[in-house]
This record gives C-alpha cells, sequence and structure tokens, in this order.
C-alpha cells in the first residue's frame, strides 16, 4: 500500500486525552446536562415482588405545585411501535418488556408510574403522594424454585422456562468407566455491573419539527438512537443522540431499559425536555441482574489426569423483564464450558428461568459461570486425583501448535496459546516457592493458598450489527485532524485509542489527531462498547478509513511535489519524497492546497475526508488468559486476605497497555467483588435487602492486591491483530479468589461451591467440617 | 434520594437549641454532623419537622483536661478526636477506636457527641463511652442533667435522652497506673460497621494481677454491651492465669440479644466476638505488663 | 416473618377473652398504635413506629377474622400504608387462650408481611424492630389484663432460650433495653397505670422477645458452662 | 418550605442564594453555581464520588446541607488545578498512572487524595489505601489510583505544592 509507515504509537503507553477533561471536573456526564424549560422525572416502583394493580391515584401528586403530570401504563404503553434489540435482531421471539408495569408488578422497583416535576425533590415528594391500590400475590424470589411453582411470573410461560437448550447428551457410558471422575453444584450468586454513574437520560422532543434530541447514558449512541425511532415510530434522521462521558456501563448500559423506553414515550406528552437520573437505591434494585446461575459440573479423567468429557447442567435466573431477549445469550455458558484445555467430549443443557425479581441483563463476560465452574471443578478433581492444580491444567490446557483446534461444541478456537499464559503466570508466581512457604505456614497454623484459573475468550465476535463499525477521518483546513467514530466514552479509552491509530495509519503526530465520538449526528453508525469489540472493530474502520485518506494527502502532495505517489510516504504530519527527505511538504500546507488554492490541483481530487464501514472477516478474536491468587485465611474470623493476584493474557499485540492493564485490572477486581463480597440479595418475599450502599459490599482499596501483568501478545486474525480486552479480567478472577481458598483450606477438608465467599460462610463450614469429624 | 422538605434551625448556643428542642419535642431533631441522619433523611426512611443544627456552637466544641476526667464537647469531630495529644494521653482507648470510623471524609464531619446520641451499636466511641464509665451531659430547658453510659444506651438507636434534651459533652474518666488499652473489631470492608469488635481497659498492680478491667462489646446487641462476667471473673487474678480465648467466650456469655443479618448469624457473631475480645484482651495486658 | 410471645396470666380466661374481643382494649396495646374509628368488627387505626430516628407511620384497616369461645381463638387481621412512601405492612394475630382455671396462658403467634423501604433496611433491623413491636404488644396486653393488679405470676414460657433465673438477674437482661424504650416510646399511657407491672412484665418481655427470635439467636451459655469456663479460666 | 440565604465561597469565587434547608451541598453546587464536576454516585455517603474540600477538609457533599456551609470556603475539583488550568501534583499523576478510565469517581479521589497528602505528604502504603478506601472506582481496580498517590507525593515532597 502506498506510503506505509511504521506504527509510532500503537504499542506505547499513550497518556490518554480523555484525562484532562474529567481530572478538571469538565467531562459531561448526562446528569451535567441542563436544557431550558428541563423537567425532572421520578418513578413510582412497586413495593411488592408480586402484586395486582387495582388502581392508581394520581390526584394528590397532581394537586402539589410544581408538579406537571403523572403517567401510568395507559398513557405510556399503548406508545409503543417496536422494541426490539440489535443485539438480539428483529425477528428473534422476545419475552414480554412493557415500559410501565401493566395490572400487575413483577419485582420490587417494577415501575408503576412517572412523576413530572420541576425538581427531582418535588417529584419525589409527589412520588410519595401517588396511590396505588395492590393486591399483593404470592412472589417466587428463588429462580431455584421458579420451575414448576404455582406462582406464574408471566402467563404466557406457565412453567416459568423462558427457554433453554441442550447440546450432545453426556457420555454417561464414559462417566461410569473413567479412572476419576468428579462432579460438583455450585452456585452463583446475583451480583451486578454498578457503574458509579446510574443510568440517566435527558429526552427533548420538539413537536414543530418531530424532532427528538437525547442526552444519554450509554455504552451503544447509535443504537439508542436507533431504538427511539424504531419506538416512538418516527423516522430515524429526525433523532440525534449525544453523548460525552458516560460513568461506566459493564454492560447495563447496552440496550435501552423499560425506565429508557418510557422516559422517551412520557417527554412527546409533555412540552419541555424530560431529565431522569436514576438513584443508587433504584439502580440496585430496578437496574437489572446478572450472574446467578445454578448448576452441576462434570469431569472424567483417565488414570494420568487427562481429560476425557465435560458436562454442564445450568439454571440461569433471568428475572421478570430480562433485556434483551436471554436464552441464546446463555447458551455460550454451555458452548465454552470445555475452556483452554484438550476436552475431546463435551455436553451441555441448561434452562433459564423467571423469576420474581429484576430482568437479567448483560455483564462482563456474561457466560462467567463456564469458567467459573470449570475452574473450580479443575482444582477439586486435581485433590481426588492426588495432583497439583497446576500441573492438571499443564497437561490439559491447548498448545498454539495444537491450532486451530475446534472444541467438542464446534468453537473454532485459533490464534492463541493458552498454555503460553499460563507458563507464564506460573513462572512470574514462583510455583515452587509458594508450595513451599505454604507448608512452612500450615506447619505454624496458617492457612494459606493458591488458586488459577484460565480461560479463553471470544472477543471482537462479528455477528449481527456487531460485525461492522464505521469511522470518518477528516484532515481539517488547518491541516489537522479529525476522526469520528460511534464511540462514547464509557471508561474503555476510546477516544484515546482511535487518536493513536488514526495518528499511526496517517503517520500524523499525534497531537495533531482528535476525535469526536457519541453524536450521531456526525458519526458513522457503530455497535458501541460491548462483546470486547472496540479495539479489533475499531482498528478496522479506522484502517480503512484512513487508507483512503492516506491515498487523498499522498495523491495532493505527490502533484505538490512534483513526484510518483509511491515515492511519498507520510510521517510527523508531513509528506516526504522518499530518498530525498529535504524534499516534503507539511499537512498543513496539502490542507491549504486543497481548501484555499484548490486551482493548483491541475485535476487531483480535493477531498481530504473518508468514510468507511469496517466488516469484520474474522469471525472472532480469541482472547484466553491465567490469573493466579494467593490468599490467607483466617481461620477464626474467616476473613480473606488476598496477597499476590496475577493476571498473563493473551489480546493479542497491545494498542496502549495502559489501557490493556487498566480493563483487566477492572475486571479482575469486579470478579473479586463477585467472589468475596458482592451479593444482590433478596429475602424469601423478594424484598431487595441490598439496596444500598452500606448492604451492597463493593471492593475498596483496602480489598484488592497488587496485580501483575505478565503479557503475551499472539496477533489474532483481524487488523493489526488485536483482541479484546474488556471482559476478560471479569471472567477470570472470581474461581481464582475460590480456588485460592479452597486450596488454603484444603487441610481442614473445607471446599466452598457456594458463592459469595463471605466470611461466615466459610467458618459456617469449617465448624461443620469439624462436627463432622469430631 | 432526596430528603423531604423540613425547617432549619442554627442554634448559636447550647441554650438556643435546647429552647427549640422544648418548643418542637418529638418534630424536632438535632443535626450535629449529620453523617448518620442526612442519609436518613435523604432515603426517606425518616422524617422530622424541624432540625437543630448545633455544629455551630462554639460551646460544644472542645476537649478538657478537668481533674481525672477528660471533657469533651458534642460537636468535637471525630477527627480531632483522632488527634488529639490530650486524649491520646489520658483516653488512649478514643484515639485508638477513632481509626476504625467510618472513613476520613466521615471523621472529620462526624461528631463525638452525634456518635453517641445515635447509639449505634457498633458505633466505636458509644462502646469505649460504656467501656470507661462515661457520663454524658445533658442539657434542656429543664435543666442540666448527667446520665451515667451504662444508662444512656437503652435500645437499637435509642438513648437515655428525652425529646426536648442535647446531648451537650461526655466525661470520660481517666485511667492511670499500670494499664493498657485495646479496640479490635472486624468489619467485612475498611470502616464498615463492625460485625463484631471489642473495647478493652485493664489496670494492672505491682504483681502484675488485674487491679480493673473493663470490656466493651461492638456489634453484638440492639446496644454496646459490657463483658460483666469476664471482667468480674478477672480482677484480682494474676494476668498469667488467664486464659484469652476463655476470657473472649466468658465476656460474651451472657449476651442474649446479638443480631443476624446478610453479614453472618449470631452464632457466627458471638465466635468473632470472643476473637476480638480475646486480641484485644492480649493487646492491652501486653501494654499494660510493659508499663 | 412468624413472631411467637406467650405469657401466663393470673387471671381466669374468661376475663381475657373480653379484653382480647374488645378492640378498644386491644388496640392501645399496640405500641404507637391510635384507634380512629370502630364499625363491628372493622376497624381503622394508625401505628406509628419509632425506632431512634427511623419514624414509620402507618395508616389502615383491621378485622376480627375469627372469634371462635369454644376453641379459645382470636384471630385479628390488620393492614396498613405509610402515611409517607409507598411502603405496607400486614400482620395476622392469632391468640390461643388456654385455660388453667385462676390462670390463663396466652399464646400470641403474629405472621407479619411488611413491604417498602422499611423491609429492605438492612443490619436486620426489621427483625429487630418486629420482635420489639410485638413482644411490646404482648407485654401491654398483659398489663391490660393485670389492669390494677400490683403484682403478676412469674411469665413462663416455651421458648429453648428460657433462662429466666440465672439471667433476669444479670444487667444485660435485667434491662431488655430496647423494649424499655419502647415503653418509653410508645406505650407512656399503659407504663403511667401499671408502672409495676410492667417491670415484671418486661422481665416476661425478655422471654417472649427470645422466642420470637429462637431461631436467630444462640442459645446463652448455661450456667453450668459457665461455671466451667471460670474453673477452666482460673485453673 | 421556605428558602434560607446562602452565602459560600467556592474556588475562591462567592456564590449567593437562597435555597431549601434540604438543598445539599452537593446539589447546591451543582444545581445552583453550576459546578458539575462534583458527581453523585449513592448520594448516603458511601461513595464518596461528591467528596469537596470544606475549610480545606474533604467531606462528602452529599451529607453537609447547602445551609451548614453559609459563610465557608469550599474547594471543588475544578478548583483543584491551577487557574491557567496547570494540572496539580495530584491530578498529573493520576493521568500518568492511568488512575481514572470513565472519570465518573475521579472528582472524588482528586479531592480526596489532595486532602490525604496535605495531612500526610509521605503516606506509607497502609495508609495509602485506607485514605483511599472511602471513595469507590469500579472501572480501575484502584491499581493506577494507588500509583498515582505515591507519584504525587514524590512530587509534593520535591517542593509542588499538593
Amino acid at each position: 500500500m502506498t506510503g506505509t509507515v511504521a506504527a509510532r504509537y500503537a504499542g506505547t503507553r499513550v497518556p490518554r486525552v480523555e484525562d484532562t477533561r474529567l481530572l478538571t471536573g469538565k467531562g459531561t456526564f448526562v446528569d451535567d446536562v441542563q436544557r431550558p424549560g428541563m423537567l425532572h422525572a421520578c418513578f413510582v416502583r412497586s413495593p411488592f415482588a408480586h402484586a395486582t394493580i387495582n388502581g392508581i391515584d394520581s390526584r394528590a401528586a397532581l394537586a402539589l405545585p410544581g408538579v406537571h403530570a403523572v403517567f401510568t401504563a395507559a398513557h405510556i404503553n399503548p406508545g409503543v411501535h417496536e422494541a426490539w434489540h440489535a443485539v438480539a435482531g428483529r425477528d428473534v421471539p422476545d419475552t414480554p418488556r412493557p415500559p410501565l408495569a401493566e395490572g400487575e408488578v413483577k419485582f420490587v422497583g417494577d415501575p408503576v408510574a412517572i412523576v413530572v416535576a420541576e425538581s427531582r425533590r418535588l417529584a419525589e415528594d409527589a412520588v410519595d403522594l401517588v396511590d396505588v391500590d395492590y393486591t399483593p400475590l404470592p412472589a417466587v424470589a428463588d429462580f431455584r424454585k421458579a420451575v414448576g411453582s404455582e406462582v406464574i411470573v408471566h402467563e404466557a410461560y406457565p412453567d416459568n422456562v423462558a427457554g433453554g437448550m441442550g447440546g450432545m447428551p453426556p457420555d454417561e457410558e464414559l462417566f461410569a468407566s473413567a479412572a476419576h471422575v468428579v462432579q460438583e453444584r455450585i452456585y452463583q450468586q446475583m451480583y451486578v455491573p454498578v457503574p458509579m454513574e446510574t443510568r440517566g437520560i435527558v429526552v427533548e422532543w420538539t413537536a414543530a419539527t418531530s424532532e427528538l434530541t437525547i442526552w444519554g447514558s450509554t455504552q451503544t449512541p447509535h443504537e439508542l438512537r436507533a431504538f427511539a425511532a424504531r419506538l416512538l415510530g418516527i423516522p430515524a434522521q429526525g433523532v440525534r443522540v449525544i453523548v460525552r462521558d458516560t460513568g461506566g456501563g459493564f454492560g447495563q448500559k447496552v440496550v435501552p431499559m423499560r425506565e429508557d423506553m418510557s422516559i422517551m414515550l412520557a417527554a412527546r406528552q409533555v412540552s419541555a425536555p424530560v431529565k431522569w437520573i436514576e438513584d443508587r437505591r433504584e439502580n440496585l434494585m430496578s437496574a437489572g441482574q446478572s450472574r446467578h446461575v445454578d448448576g452441576t459440573v462434570r469431569m472424567a479423567f483417565d488414570a494420568d489426569g487427562k481429560i476425557l468429557a465435560a458436562d454442564i447442567d445450568f439454571v440461569q435466573d433471568v428475572g421478570s423483564y430480562p433485556t434483551p431477549y436471554p436464552v441464546l445469550t446463555t447458551a455460550a455458558i454451555g458452548m465454552f464450558f470445555p475452556g483452554p484445555y484438550r476436552v475431546p467430549k463435551a455436553s451441555f443443557n441448561y434452562k433459564t428461568v423467571f423469576s420474581n425479581t429484576p430482568g437479567l441483563h448483560a455483564y462482563r463476560g456474561p457466560w462467567q459461570y463456564e469458567t467459573l465452574t470449570r475452574e473450580m471443578l479443575l482444582d477439586i478433581a486435581a485433590r481426588k486425583i492426588g495432583m497439583d492444580p497446576a500441573e492438571l491444567r499443564r497437561i490439559n490446557i491447548l498448545r498454539g501448535d495444537e491450532m486451530p483446534f475446534f472444541n467438542p461444541n464446534g468453537m473454532p478456537y485459533d490464534n492463541c496459546a493458552p498454555a503460553d499464559t499460563f507458563e507464564q503466570a506460573v513462572k512470574i508466581l514462583d510455583l515452587e516457592g509458594f508450595r513451599k512457604e505454604q507448608a512452612e505456614a500450615l506447619a505454624q497454623g496458617r492457612y494459606i493458598g493458591l488458586g488459577f484459573s484460565a480461560y479463553i475468550e471470544p472477543t471482537g465476535a462479528a455477528t449481527g450489527n456487531l460485525a461492522t463499525e464505521g469511522a470518518t477521518i477528516r484532515m481539517e483546513s488547518t491541516g489537522k485532524i479529525n476522526v469520528y467514530v460511534n464511540g462514547g466514552s464509557a471508561g474503555n479509552s476510546i477516544e484515546t485509542t482511535v487518536v493513536q491509530l488514526t495518528a499511526d495509519v496517517l503517520g500524523a503526530n499525534i497531537d495533531d489527531v482528535s476525535t469526536i465520538q457519541g453524536d450521531t449526528a456526525v458519526t458513522p453508525y457503530g455497535a458501541g462498547t460491548q462483546g470486547s469489540r472496540s479495539a479489533p472493530m475499531t482498528a478496522g474502520a479506522v484502517h480503512e478509513a484512513g487508507a483512503i485518506l492516506r491515498g487523498q494527502i499522498v495523491a495532493i502532495a505527490a502533484q505538490m511535489l512534483g513526484a510518483d505517489a509511491d515515492a511519498i510516504e507520510l510521517a510527523d504530519s508531513r509528506a516526504v519524497l522518499i530518498g530525498d527527505r529535504e524534499k516534503s511538504v507539511s499537512f498543513a500546507d496539502i490542507a491549504y492546497r486543497s481548501y484555499y488554492d484548490p486551482a493548483q490541483l491541475a485535476g487531483v481530487s480535493p477531498t481530504l475526508e473518508a468514510t468507511a464501514r469496517f466488516n469484520s472477516q474474522a469471525m472472532i478474536h480469541w482472547a484466553n488468559a491465567t490469573h493466579a491468587c494467593t490468599c490467607e485465611v483466617d481461620i477464626v474470623t474467616g476473613q480473606v486476605r488476598l496477597t499476590r493476584y496475577i493476571v498473563s493474557e493473551d489480546v493479542g499485540p497491545m494498542i496502549n497497555p495502559n489501557v490493556v492493564e487498566g480493563q483487566v485490572a477492572g475486571g479482575t477486581v469486579q470478579g473479586i467483588g463477585g467472589a468475596l463480597l458482592e451479593q444482590l440479595a433478596y429475602d424469601d418475599a423478594g424484598n431487595p435487602i441490598a439496596s444500598t450502599f452500606v448492604d451492597y459490599l463493593l471492593p475498596t482499596a483496602t480489598e484488592v492486591p497488587t496485580i501483575e501483568f505478565g503479557h503475551v501478545e499472539i496477533p489474532g486474525p483481524g487488523v493489526g491483530g488485536y483482541k479484546g480486552a474488556g471482559e476478560g479480567g471479569a471472567i477470570g478472577s472470581p474461581p481464582a479468589v475460590i480456588n485460592a481458598i479452597n486450596d488454603a483450606l484444603a487441610p481442614l477438608g473445607v471446599t466452598i461451591t457456594q458463592l459469595p465467599a463471605t466470611p461466615a460462610k466459610i467458618i459456617e463450614l469449617i465448624e461443620e467440617q469439624a462436627e463432622g469429624t469430631r | 434520594m432526596k430528603a423531604a422538605p423540613f425547617a432549619y434551625h442554627r442554634a448559636e448556643s447550647a441554650k438556643e437549641a435546647a429552647d427549640v428542642l422544648a418548643e418542637f419535642g418529638d418534630e424536632a431533631k438535632v443535626l450535629a454532623g449529620g453523617q448518620s441522619l442526612i442519609p436518613l433523611l435523604a432515603m426517606r426512611l425518616t422524617h422530622f419537622e424541624n432540625l437543630v443544627d448545633i455544629s455551630g456552637i462554639p460551646e460544644l466544641q472542645g476537649i478538657d483536661r478537668v481533674d481525672d476526667e477528660v471533657v469533651i464537647g458534642a460537636g468535637t469531630s471525630h477527627a480531632l478526636v483522632g488527634m488529639d495529644d490530650e486524649v491520646a494521653e489520658s483516653v488512649p482507648l478514643l484515639t485508638r477506636a477513632t481509626p476504625h470510623i467510618g472513613h476520613f471524609q466521615i471523621r472529620n464531619r462526624g461528631t463525638l457527641g452525634g456518635a453517641i446520641a445515635h447509639a449505634d451499636p457498633a458505633a466505636e466511641f458509644a462502646a469505649v463511652a460504656l467501656t470507661l464509665d462515661a457520663t454524658i451531659e445533658a442539657a434542656s430547658s429543664r435543666g442540666d442533667r448527667r446520665i451515667a453510659a451504662s444508662d444512656f444506651f437503652t435500645g437499637l438507636w435509642e438513648n437515655a435522652l428525652a425529646a426536648d434534651e442535647l446531648l451537650r459533652a461526655v466525661r470520660f474518666p481517666v485511667w492511670s497506673g499500670r494499664t493498657g488499652f485495646a479496640v479490635h473489631e472486624f468489619a467485612r470492608r475498611h470502616g464498615d460497621f463492625a460485625i463484631a469488635g471489642a473495647t478493652v481497659a485493664v489496670e494492672l498492680d505491682a504483681e502484675d494481677r488485674v487491679r480493673r478491667v473493663a470490656v466493651g462489646l461492638l456489634g453484638l446487641g440492639s446496644t454496646p454491651h459490657r463483658g460483666t462476667p469476664a471482667e468480674r471473673a478477672v480482677t484480682g487474678r494474676p494476668v498469667s492465669d488467664i486464659a484469652a480465648d476463655e476470657f473472649g467466650r466468658l465476656a460474651l456469655s451472657e449476651l442474649h440479644d446479638i443480631p443476624a443479618d446478610l453479614q453472618g448469624s449470631a452464632s457466627y457473631r458471638r465466635r468473632v466476638g470472643a476473637a476480638m475480645v480475646a486480641r484485644a484482651w492480649t493487646d492491652a495486658t501486653t501494654e499494660a505488663l510493659d508499663a | 416473618m412468624e413472631l411467637n410471645n406467650e405469657f401466663r396470666v393470673a387471671v381466669p380466661s374468661a376475663t381475657v377473652w373480653d379484653v382480647f374481643t374488645d378492640v378498644e382494649r386491644v388496640a392501645p396495646c399496640l405500641p404507637g398504635a391510635t384507634l380512629l374509628s370502630v364499625d363491628g368488627d372493622d376497624f381503622t387505626g394508625a401505628v406509628k413506629v419509632k425506632v431512634g430516628p427511623i419514624t414509620v407511620s402507618y395508616k389502615g384497616v383491621a378485622t376480627y377474622q375469627e372469634k371462635d369461645a369454644d376453641a379459645a381463638r382470636i384471630v385479628l387481621k390488620a393492614e396498613g400504608k405509610e402515611t409517607r412512601g409507598n411502603g405496607t405492612a400486614a400482620a395476622t394475630v392469632t391468640a390461643q387462650l388456654k385455660d388453667e382455671g385462676e390462670a390463663t396462658t396466652v399464646v400470641i403467634t403474629t405472621d407479619l408481611a411488611i413491604s417498602g423501604k422499611a423491609a429492605q433496611f438492612g443490619r436486620g433491623v426489621l427483625n429487630d424492630v418486629s420482635g420489639n413491636l410485638i413482644s411490646q404488644f404482648a407485654r401491654s396486653l398483659e398489663a391490660e389484663l393485670l389492669g390494677g393488679a400490683t403484682t403478676s405470676t412469674a411469665p413462663t414460657s416455651t421458648a429453648p432460650t428460657s433462662t429466666a433465673s440465672p439471667t433476669a438477674t444479670t444487667p444485660t437482661a435485667a434491662q431488655p433495653a430496647d423494649s424499655v424504650n419502647l415503653l418509653k416510646v410508645v406505650a407512656v399511657p399503659v407504663a403511667k397505670r401499671y408502672g409495676p407491672v410492667i417491670a415484671a412484665a418486661a422481665a416476661a418481655g425478655v422471654i417472649g422477645y427470645l422466642a420470637g427470635r429462637r431461631n436467630r439467636t444462640a442459645a446463652p451459655t448455661p450456667s453450668a458452662e459457665l461455671q466451667a469456663l471460670l474453673t477452666r479460666l482460673l485453673a | 418550605m421556605h428558602e434560607l440565604p446562602v452565602a459560600v465561597s467556592v474556588n475562591g469565587r462567592p456564590y449567593r442564594g437562597t435555597v431549601e434547608p434540604r438543598v445539599t451541598l452537593a446539589d447546591h453546587l451543582r444545581e445552583n453555581c453550576g459546578l458539575t464536576g462534583t458527581h453523585l454516585g449513592c448520594e448516603h455517603g458511601a461513595c464518596g464520588a461528591c467528596t469537596v474540600l470544606l475549610d480545606g477538609q474533604a467531606v462528602r457533599s452529599c451529607l453537609v446541607l447547602a445551609v451548614q456551609a453559609d459563610g465557608r470556603e469550599v474547594t471543588t475539583v475544578e478548583g483543584i488545578a491551577s487557574g491557567e488550568g496547570e494540572l496539580s501534583p495530584v491530578q498529573a499523576a493520576m493521568r500518568e498512572c492511568h488512575g481514572l478510565q470513565c472519570g465518573f469517581c475521579t472528582p472524588g479521589f482528586v479531592t480526596s487524595i489532595t486532602a490525604l497528602l496535605a495531612d500526610n505528604p509521605d503516606p506509607s502504603d497502609e495508609e495509602i489505601r485506607e485514605g483511599l478506601s472511602g471513595n469507590f472506582c469500579r472501572c480501575t481496580g484502584y491499581q493506577g489510583i494507588v500509583n498515582a498517590v505515591k507519584r504525587a507525593a514524590e512530587r509534593i515532597n520535591e517542593g509542588a505544592a499538593p
């Protein structure tokens, strides 16, 4: 290709372009948006997990000065035209999802009505005055009791089963005859993304021009726009979504939810912009649930510890109103259960079931249960066989020279070497050293342990609307460059990433490149931040648009330098004649010629901008990692202290190691929270009992160890060989932590199989074991 | 999460505050640091027509040594208590309890009087007051009175103050001689409400016998408690004869209202509580032996 | 949540029956309750529950679902809504009387369902509050039954945690602080009229209180083990 | 409910107005002073995102009523960098150490760390982690933030103003 230059910025720890505004309080999050005459919305939410709505009396609320409207399902729900989500597609049969509860509430926090008032304070005053007449109904709060329960969550699903699927049936003969067979029932609690910025939206409807403008907190500005147009049945070109900063999403902000629908619909009935900012209690009560799976996993091994077969049979809670259609995404748990190992036979079977709890939504590594259960089972197996868990993994984990490798469920692993990250992690850890230390500690009555976790992860999956990503790159009249992508800064550093990539593809100095993202009026369509796709997909888009623009720049430069295009390379924001560096022309001069002196172009096109929509030919970019965690358990209090944490990962060549490590560390700590602290707990009646930060325990700096990183950079199949890095940390860490605890407690004969591993639960198990052996 | 409306009264003096309380009774609530009250108001878990802000009253601020007591004004912040030299010298238990209270941003606002009046069973300063048999000074338009800490904590978040009474100051007795002090607590995360905790003050005689000992228990009931049976059992005994674990178990042996919640069962709290007492006992006696 | 309370009063069951079937006398026994209107077996009322700084006020209706003289059973059903906020409370109170001649044993079983913010409050607060509330209700009923009397028979309880004699004398148990406090907060009139009785009743209350919490509270160390601990300590 | 006059000095600039007593300092800063850098992550004093300096001390602005700040000095994240926009040592270290991602919790960390280092310019690792434990971050896993505190401390000990 013409004018190709070596990367200068990709692979380096470039400081982020997002940081300066965010560090000085100049970011723009949705709650920072003020509009003239803006009104504030607050939802009336169900106090019952399950109840009939007999009537709603809004008179007292409407009588409160400053209250503009109270909307119920009767006002809002009929406005829905289409409500399907791109990730599932238009034709997939979907589960019910009314904007406001109709006739019946199905979980505590179910939105029943919207109050619109002059301030959030007033709106909350009015919410207390809306009198909803309920008849409580029995609720099924525990999804493990939902199948066949007398309590029915949705009429259309009399057995409470949303769906399910099975692969090949398990080879029972093999399980019956294998040298070693392990089986365990493992329960993963409900824990959730908890972005520090809750959900929120500002919707402004201009009836005269039929224009809808939305300021959102979203991972997918363009899909929010497309969804709004579909929902309201208005032309997409009349809808504009503007998102500058989003305070974290982790899956919770991928698709518009019922509250977003309700506000969009309500805004059309109010002659003013409407802002809804979720408060933290609402976020923990109503935004949705994730994880929460119960299942039985089995593995068969030969006498040497080689895996012969793996089987998983599980039930996933999808709550009351899952978003989007949950059945297919859950299949990934079954498909990936064999993991990064040489597994000849695999089988899976699952059900997704409704319960009177908030609906299932995406969360960083939605299929994480496959890694949790597989890695926990491997450690349990190792102890049973009498092998070090590291050794058991070593003899089963896939090597690079075995690629491509099809796992028994047909997953085509390639461009990776799980054994490499595993060996690197073992090396960083110093396995022998630790086992020695562990023996000495035990002799002194101290319980320390080590846990491994390895996984292989499909990143940047090119399916449906996730397969393409658009980019527009423009050289402005000053010679400076602007790159436009869907983006939406949600913490994944996508602004910095595209600036780095654009500078490289154009040979520009990084300070000459800026990016504009999150405004659908000026950015091309993209699927946004989800599925660990931002790096590989955006790289493809920037590469294609950049190649076209580079050709345009080179053409003008060639004409200006009177040289052949092939003889020109771009570097340091200049076009230089190869072999005669004295002869060069700056981007500024090239832009001047194009914008202000086109007569001199002698037929060469003045165009200095390009738009391309990258269509990934790589179906999946396989990333993988090995986590190693060490801990000490205080067997008096049950307190777990993590002492070392190592992540060796392969996300392909790193565009920016800071960003990769930041993503990995953030995900890892979310998983540590899921292993030890976080639980969105419900009582038997379906009341949420962890709806504040006093009861929902996020990890803080004092619970988190220093994370040591190892990098393996095996190029993937896509542009630049980049793979995704967004979800891995959250997938790998829970089993590493649990395995470390189980390793520490092994001398006591204690094995945790129910998460989270709270101090109280650890002590309960230790005491039970003591009772039993007494 | 916005509070319902209320009227706000900024009191310039304790008398002014007491007058407002006398006027509104149950419909008024004292606002000191607000670190517990404001969240309850924001979540609309409670409501008062009137808040009486005492945070700006000079006479409620400050720490004084008066004879064998350290008198701390109700409005003195946790942070000031924690960094005060007189307190560190004369009532070290307070100094050592302070770092366990929330986080430094909370300690900058929260007040000693507020923490004790709020009477949270897991509140460190409440437990220290009970441990050291502190005296609470109450003021009202009807006059002043003093309440022994042992009579002050009457229930979950309930205290012996009448609706028109203001907590003006707390008087902490100074322990002298061969003394040792320790605070141990166990919480899910640093700064969380303790699942269980213990404060131990001990004084030894020249022969290393326990002259007096006081054990405070946090998070192990509707109020802070004393480990009376353990105190009784070891007084007059040589330290070397006392097994810390037994001491810990004994300290909790008469507790009957240990709570259970998401963080653990009553029996788990009992186990952890006993361990915290044992660890605090060991630290406190070690310190006293070296004194 | 089910809460159980039991007490024995030196009053014939006929008298107990009269009190329990007279809402005008039963209602005031519920802490913070005020009776607003009575219409046969249906009535409306308000309840203000106060725990330190937290106050939740309910307004609602109640009815006698059952007044079975032969079975000596009274079932009272009450439903209320928060006057601020959208929470609710519903209780079915069953009183079973056991005629023992001059005395009567009363077993009160309360099935309580609370919704809204109060039900979501963490740190086990709801259990504490309801436990106190209902045991206080039972104690006040007992006081009401003993109207005028100055002594009451020693309370009994079926609770496994009942170790009245050793514990009742200890500071922690002799002041069931929260219940005494509930007396202060919500049952002042009763307290004034029957001060000494309440004191005795309070002790009974501890037991009723523990009975209500039997599933959550470990049995206190029996005095035997206490002795054992002491001897080991001083060995 | 009738409003009360409030006069606060924020980042050296006086703001006068009247507010309902129930309005928190955080809401007052955001709604009436136009300073939206102070973020609300929980509104019950747990997450630390709304931390500001009140008379130089770090406090949760969601747990202070605006009327309580009357006549006092407030420093928000907007007031940490120099007037010319030069990042403070804490802000610069946060950037160099990748101490922020989505940036929502960042203002609370910047103000908290600034106060932390003013009190203790040479904190140990344990003191750093304890000092940070009142602020939640969901993106970074705290790795970059802990490193940023160390680096900022070095800077300050080399003579830079916190």
